[in-house]
């Protein structure tokens, strides 16, 4: 019984090793458009409009709307930010009806359940972070075909499903941020190591797709040590971050977190390590979970567009759609105290630059 | 003669170490799984065994063996319990929230537990005398808990946990404290089973409800017992769970619960009730975050972490299985 | 005097039930309407279909926890076969049913060869399962399926949702199967005594052998219409799907302890836990709001179930 | 000579059933009072009234002259009355030394299971019963049956018991262990105990007993002291009537060998077998429990298929490797444990009848509703099973209506062989006639029976040959001219090999 115990242990590590493939960074393959290295900014090519119209779309303009915001779950720190964007944007607006609902777990099912559900009780507009932007498409494209106005934000549906996007950051651009970070902080020949959710997320491997070819491109001599899974859990996230220490010892000189939830537990299993300063952490995060770091001298600063602003301008962009002030071939939309944003790629709303949190300036955000 | 199994054991009953593998066989077994893992992945990566990555593979998994010891207790009375990590998560965010409230430190710390007994009993009073099986009972728990904990934090992080409520960071002699607390309460629960009337109470009524009565025995208070105490170690894996970070996240684990459920299982519990102790789910907590660690030490895509575990779980099973049969 | 019993079970469920739509009628004017009435039916095949085949391992006293599983792995197969194997899509699908069936009678050879309790078995094979549908997927996902590919998820068939055909179709067969066929006797026969049914000549080992089997083919179905309605492929598809059929299946008056069930109840439970969520979401209040609601119901009903049954002994 | 224990007009009903009536029974210290009768009697119900498992309707019961009312075991325990029960309530994965003293351990000096004296007690307790071979850290579930026996004992020895109820101690003991129980047994009687012992063997009883009390459909016949009675005295006491009458066995002639195995081997649980039945016989088998009387059973009827040798149906070599197959060649098995393997109580008889033959009234694997019924309604008709009609839940039967259903649900396969392991256990003397007039008349039919009995009247009574089995092995072959109580029962109890089966 033990032997039969520990020899099948021995065989399933074996051939898992087997298995394994040799540089796995998580990425998800597609391709890939990295910036250039010294920030010139990319051309923005105007491109025809390529998202989904609304049909026999009653006539709200001006009129009290009600919509639903749709994250891709509910109980974490960033949907919760974005959530109060979006009840800030209706607040302002004065004309909206707000309400946030999602699954308690990234579930496409029930994520899709619960938008088909609000459509069918009759909401005027749906903002949505996807799950999945296969999976999700059916029932947004539903809503669409009911006079149910749609905009994705966070996480995007395939075009043809939602009218307009709200894109936090460009992949791009995001991917630029954080390895430019991490290389200022551990240099150009430095390696480190990736704390993701699953490889499974699209926005996470999309990321970590445009990171890898950024990092072949401007900083070739930096070493891409290994990606691992974390999921949404902080606890496990510690623990991946932990044993990444463990393995390279002094080889790891930086872990980046693409989660919200992984970067300060990354954080803290380099504060709990006492390796503050010889090992830099840097990711997406919200300055709220990282002031403790971050203040402390232990971090020196995380990317992060402000998630309150995206709910705040997902909404807005809602209201410009009901109202017809936005329509397909505008280039820029009028988005409440967010200003004017840009739109790119037929039908994506640029929210803007990621924002860089360092000691200097994290005090002046909360959330 | 030859026809009884006991013939061919008796023999053996001189070696007081065949009698210990004999009475631990399961545990010794996930001992030496946890040895295997540990020599052959140091062999190919020395640093897995170094003090820092030690310590945390130790740690890492503390909570899930706390839990583990409660849920070992329950499978012994022949029930399970799937409300676990639901339990967990809404422990720890009581606790957190009366941390950044301002209550000192002590009662953050025991209310969860009370709270944690609390609603175990009431799952215990539901099994034992309304006669619900516990895997019902606590299958709709689990959705009250979750919708419960949801509605009331509103998602919403809780963080800003003053320093000294975070208990699970504190060290002593550079080991952090829930090293401590799963090593220190699985010898104390493995000795009150061992020696406490009350924990070998546990042990006749899993094996034999009849008999059990017939020895003087209440079986369902016994069981409102269990599940009580099982919510004790619930409400302590929680605090420990909570502490560990910064921060408390309104969510728990994916599939926490079988998780804990696994490590008993492994640790030698047997399903049927009756049999198992306490050390083996802790030594099985620490094997999976040995596994875990070695995953990542040996490039092994997470993804099949979780053939891993199930391969393992079969394998235990069956050997238990096995064992039983050789038994009866 | 069983079917008394079950009578008075199906009744209070049925009572629910029509409480359930009566509140959720005069809670939100869109609840009664054809168009959202069917689209529940879409919404409800996939945890439908599981239960059904969940209701007979549960009479036999047992439990398949790895269902979810089972889809996830099945929905890989599905596109891995297709995608990455240059299979055709009609072929595919065959082939990840396929799967399914297999993972289900891996499942019944381990509890039937090794003895090992059902619910022990099928934890393993959970983590198993999923553990190869993430190894085997890489974590990609597949999409780009054809047009035709999502009738079955997506589309109509004389005005009812396709796969509402395909559930409704299924439980006619299985509650005939269960209610007036052979194999109905032997399944109930072998959950309230297994020892009995075996000395009564009946196939005890057979009959869980093909009932695990289905439950996988089940899973393995809902996986495909799955893929079809959502138009992709993860291998995260299922998560936690074996806890919803099996409070459904409870629910419906299904004895955890075997021998005792019908698919009128579990029918009954999977309407009435879908009429809930949707007639809470459309009353306005939220998700999490709903699950509590479902939990609650869960237990108080089969707690009266009891207190009642216990009074007529 | 005050009585250990006194128990007058003590009755007791279940719903409106009478099982108890008016029975009066002492104890004296220092005494083996036998308690027997036919099953159904209502032994163990006086049994577990006096242990505390049930409580009476009516009477009076003292201990040491001091009235008493248990309302659980725990308090029929606390006045020194300990029972050894039938089934052996045992903790199987638990040591020797905890089953004894679970419940009322040793205690340390925290209130902790003080386990080296536990151990130590234990030892001297299995010493004093004559067992030093008995390991105190042995696991009971490896344990032998008469060494699990022996745990019992100690067990209730444990708390001073002074008053010690054993039910059927022996039924599964081979000859050498039976002895060495009887010689407890004098040991603990000599230290002034008082054993109330239940038990269907003659001979142990003519051995040990002190007085003999006989019940007899809940009433107590009598008490005679040993000397005063002789075995055909006690068995009129017990069965009430002649045997004669009570077992209406028919002549008839015998018809060609249906049914023979030649040197059938089950692994070591039947060994070489080879006996005949010919149509219209009824052929009992008799043993002790363990014997290897019922695996030869399910070695005939497929549950556990032979290892080697063979069996003839009608003269043509079979293999039968599952009940189906079984049933198809004609045979029948009517099991020994009604509850667990009969029938499945929670269903209606009409379902269970069908059982059997599922695939028989069903067409495209429709279950026909009309013969089902029929055959139900037919079924009651013909073996005047008391019920309000065919959906009533066989669980809710008397017992020996319970036995008819499974009768009759064999019956409906049309057997020409049929196997009755312990027909009349534990159903009442009305019903038991009505089985041994049911056997008369289809052994009349032409149907092969064989019956496999622990209570030798019956088997003596209803059975044309007598075979004894003994470790597996077929050790006698009686005609019914020879055959008498002494005769089969020695050839049960007689070991045919003299060696122990413990070290």
């Amino acid at each position: 019984m033990k032997k039969l115990l520990c020899l099948t242990t021995g065989l399933v590590l074996m051939a898992g090793t087997a298995y394994a493939e040799d540089v796995w960074t998580g990425g998800d393959g597609l391709p890939t458009s990295p910036l250039a290295c010294d920030g010139s900014p990319a051309t923005l090519t105007a491109s025809p409009y390529n998202g989904a119209t609304v049909q026999n779309a009653p006539d709200l303009k001006g009129k009290q709307i009600s919509i639903v915001d749709v994250p891709k779950l509910i109980g974490i720190g960033y949907f919760t930010a974005t959530a109060k964007g979006v009840a800030d944007a209706a607040k302002d607006l004065g004309n909206v009806d707000a309400k946030t609902d999602g699954p308690t777990k990234a579930n496409i099912d029930d994520q899709i359940t619960l938008i088909d559900n609000y459509v069918t009780s009759g909401v005027n507009g749906i903002v949505f972070a996807a799950n999945d932007p296969e999976a999700i498409a059916p029932v947004l494209k539903k809503a669409l075909s009911k006079g149910i106005h749609v905009v994705g934000y966070d996480s995007d549906s395939t075009p043809d499903a939602r009218e307009w996007f709200v894109n936090q950051a460009s992949f791009n651009g995001v991917a630029k941020a954080l390895i430019d970070n991490i290389a200022s902080q551990i240099g150009e020949d430095g390696a480190f190591a990736i704390v993701t959710s699953t490889f499974t997320t699209p926005v996470q491997a999309r990321w970590i797709s445009e990171m890898s070819a950024y990092t072949a491109k401007c900083h070739p001599k930096m070493k891409w040590l290994e990606t691992v899974e974390a999921q949404e859990d902080n606890i496990l996230s510690f623990n991946q971050a932990n044993t990444l220490m463990n393995k390279y010892g002094d080889e790891l000189k930086g872990i980046i977190g693409m989660t919200t939830v992984a970067t300060p537990a990354a954080s803290e299993a380099v504060k709990q390590a006492n390796m503050c300063g010889k090992i830099a952490v840097t990711g997406l995060a919200l300055p709220n979970a990282m002031k403790p770091y971050i203040n402390g001298g232990c971090i020196n600063g995380v990317v992060l567009w402000n998630p309150s602003d995206l709910g705040y301008a997902a909404t807005e962009v809602l209201r410009a759609a009901v109202d017809g002030t936005l329509k397909p071939g505008d280039t820029s939309v009028k988005a409440g105290k967010l200003g004017d944003l840009k739109i790119v790629d037929g039908s994506v709303v640029l929210l803007g630059d990621p924002v860089t949190f360092t000691k200097e300036n994290i005090n002046n955000f909360d959330f | 003669m030859s026809h009884s199994p006991s013939q061919a054991l008796r023999p053996m009953s001189s070696s007081a170490l065949l009698k210990f593998i004999r009475a631990y066989g399961q545990e010794t077994a996930v001992l030496l799984s946890l040895l295997v893992i540990v020599v052959v992945v140091s062999l190919i990566n020395p640093n897995y065994l170094g003090p820092a990555n030690i310590n945390n593979m130790v740690a890492g998994n503390a909570y899930i063996a706390v839990a583990a010891i409660g849920m070992t207790m329950i499978i012994l009375l022949g029930h399970i319990d799937v409300a676990i990590g639901a339990l967990i998560g809404v422990l720890a965010s009581i606790a957190g929230t009366l941390a950044v409230s301002g209550y000192p430190v002590w009662v953050c710390w025991l209310v969860p537990v009370l709270v944690g007994v609390f609603i175990e009993a009431v799952v215990g009073v539901l099994v034992a005398y309304a006669r619900i099986p516990a895997i019902v009972v606590t299958l709709g728990v689990v959705s009250i808990l979750k919708g419960g904990l949801i509605t009331v934090t509103q998602g919403v992080w809780i963080s800003n946990l003053p320093p000294e409520f975070l208990i699970a960071q504190f060290r002593l002699f550079g080991i952090p404290s829930p090293v401590y607390f799963m090593i220190l309460l699985t010898i104390a629960a493995g000795v009150w089973m061992r020696y406490a009337p009350f924990g070998r109470a546990i042990y006749a009524v899993g094996g034999n409800v009849e008999a059990a009565r017939t020895v003087g025995i209440r079986p369902e208070r016994l069981t409102v017992g269990v599940f009580a105490l099982h919510g004790m170690f619930a409400g302590i894996a929680a605090v420990l769970f909570g502490t560990q970070l910064q921060v408390i996240q309104s969510t728990v684990p994916n599939n926490l619960e079988l998780t804990i459920i696994t490590a008993s299982v492994i640790g030698g519990v047997s399903i049927i009730g009756g049999r198992g102790t306490v050390y083996g789910s802790t030594l099985a907590a620490i094997f999976f975050s040995a596994v875990s660690s070695a995953l990542v030490f040996l490039n092994i895509s997470a993804y099949w972490l979780r053939a891993v575990l199930g391969v393992l779980i079969l394998a235990t099973v069956l050997a238990d299985a096995m064992r039983r049969r050789q038994i009866h | 005097m069983l079917s008394r019993y079950v009578f008075r079970h199906e009744t209070i469920l049925a009572l629910l039930l029509v409480l359930a739509l009566a509140l959720s009628a005069n809670l939100s004017d869109r609840f009664f309407t054809v168009d959202n009435l069917l689209n529940q039916g879409r919404m409800l095949t996939e945890v439908g279909i599981i239960a059904i085949a969940m209701t007979f391992v549960i009479i036999t006293g047992g439990i398949d926890l790895s269902v979810g599983s089972i889809l996830g792995l099945s929905a890989i197969t599905l596109g891995v076969v297709w995608k990455t194997l240059g299979v055709p899509l009609p072929l595919a699908m065959v082939v990840a049913v396929l799967a399914g069936a297999v993972c289900g009678a891996v499942n019944g050879v381990i509890i039937i060869k090794s003895r090992m309790p059902p619910m022990i078995a099928t934890l393993g094979t959970l983590a198993l399962y999923r553990g190869l549908a993430e190894g085997i997927s890489q974590a990609r996902s597949v999409r780009g399926y054809p047009e035709w590919f999502f009738v079955l998820g997506q589309g109509e068939f004389f005005g009812v949702p396709t796969q509402l055909w395909v559930f409704g179709l299924l439980v006619v067969v299985a509650a005939i199967i269960l209610g007036y066929m052979t194999f109905g006797r032997v399944t109930y026969a072998v959950g309230a005594n297994e020892t009995a049914a075996r000395f009564s000549g009946m196939n005890v080992d057979r009959a869980k052998l093909l009932i695990y089997t289905a439950s996988g083919s089940m899973a393995a179905l809902a996986a495909v219409i799955f893929v079809s309605r959502v138009s992709t492929t993860r291998s995260d598809m299922g998560m936690g799907i074996e806890m919803d059929a099996i409070s459904a299946v409870v629910l419906g008056g299904t004895s955890i302890f075997g021998g005792r069930g019908t698919m009128i109840g579990t029918l009954l439970g999977i309407l009435l836990i879908q009429t809930m969520k949707n007639g809470l979401t459309l009353a306005g209040v939220k998700g999490d709001g709903t699950i509590i609601v479902i939990g609650s119901i869960l237990i108080l009903t089969i707690l009266i179930s009891n207190l009642v049954n216990r009074k007529r002994d | 000579m005050t009585c250990l224990l006194e128990l007058s007009n003590i009755s007791k009903s279940f719903a409106s059933v009478r099982v108890l009536t008016g029975v009066n029974f002492d104890v004296r210290p220092g005494e083996v009072h036998a308690l027997m009768g036919e099953n159904g009697a209502g032994k163990s119900t006086m049994i577990k009234i006096v242990a505390g498992v049930l409580t009476p309707s009516g009477g009076e019961m003292r201990v040491n002259g001091e009235a008493v009312q248990f309302s659980s075991p725990k308090e029929a325990n606390a006045r020194g009355i300990a029972t050894v029960y039938q089934e052996m309530l045992l903790f199987p994965d638990l040591t020797v030394a905890e089953n004894i003293f679970l419940g009322h351990a040793p205690r340390g000096s925290v209130g902790h299971i003080d386990w080296r004296s536990m151990r130590a007690k234990a030892r001297v307790l299995l010493d004093s019963l004559d067992s030093p071979d008995l390991d105190v850290d042995a696991v009971v579930g490896t344990l032998s049956v008469a060494n699990r026996q022996r745990v019992e004992i100690a067990k209730a020895l444990s708390q001073d018991a002074r008053i010690v109820i054993m039910d059927e101690p022996t039924a599964a003991l081979a000859e050498t262990d039976a002895k060495r129980l009887l010689d407890i047994v004098r040991r603990l009687r000599d230290r002034g105990v008082g054993i109330i012992y239940v038990s269907h063997r003659m001979a142990e009883i003519f051995a040990i007993a002190d007085r003999i009390t006989v019940l007899r459909d809940g009433v107590m016949i009598g008490t005679r002291n040993r000397d005063e009675v002789d075995q055909p005295t006690l068995v009129s006491m017990m069965v009430g009537r002649d045997i004669a009458q009570l077992y209406p066995k028919a002549e008839v002639t015998l018809g060609d060998v249906l049914l023979e195995t030649r040197d059938l081997c089950c692994n070591e649980r039947v060994r070489n077998v080879s006996l005949s039945v010919r149509a219209g016989e009824i052929v009992g088998i008799a043993g002790l429990i363990g014997a290897g009387r019922t695996e030869l059973a399910l070695t005939m009827f497929g549950i556990t298929p032979a290892t080697a040798g063979e069996i003839r149906i009608g003269g043509e070599a079979v293999t039968i490797r599952s009940p189906r197959e079984a049933r198809d060649l004609g045979i029948a098995y009517i099991p020994e444990d009604r509850g667990r393997q009969g029938l499945v109580k929670a269903q209606t008889i009409r379902e269970n009848i069908i059982h059997p033959i599922l695939d028989r009234i069903s067409r495209y694997f429709l279950v026909s509703l009309r013969k089902e019924r029929s055959l139900a309604v037919q079924s009651i008709k013909q073996l005047s099973i008391r019920t309000w009609g065919a959906d009533q839940i066989a669980g809710q039967l008397s017992g020996g209506n319970q036995q008819k259903v499974v009768v009759a649900k064999w019956l409906g396969t049309k057997p020409r062989i049929l196997i009755m392991d312990e027909p009349t256990r534990g159903i009442d003397v009305g019903a038991k006639a009505e089985i041994y007039t049911l056997m008369g008349e289809l052994a009349r039919d032409g149907i092969a029976i064989i019956m496999i009995s622990s209570e030798l009247p019956e088997v003596l009574g209803m059975s044309d040959r007598i075979m004894v089995m003994n470790e597996g092995k077929l050790v006698a072959e009686i005609p019914r001219a020879e055959a008498t109580l002494e005769s089969v029962g020695a050839a049960m109890t007689h070991s045919a090999r003299h060696q122990e089966i413990e070290r």
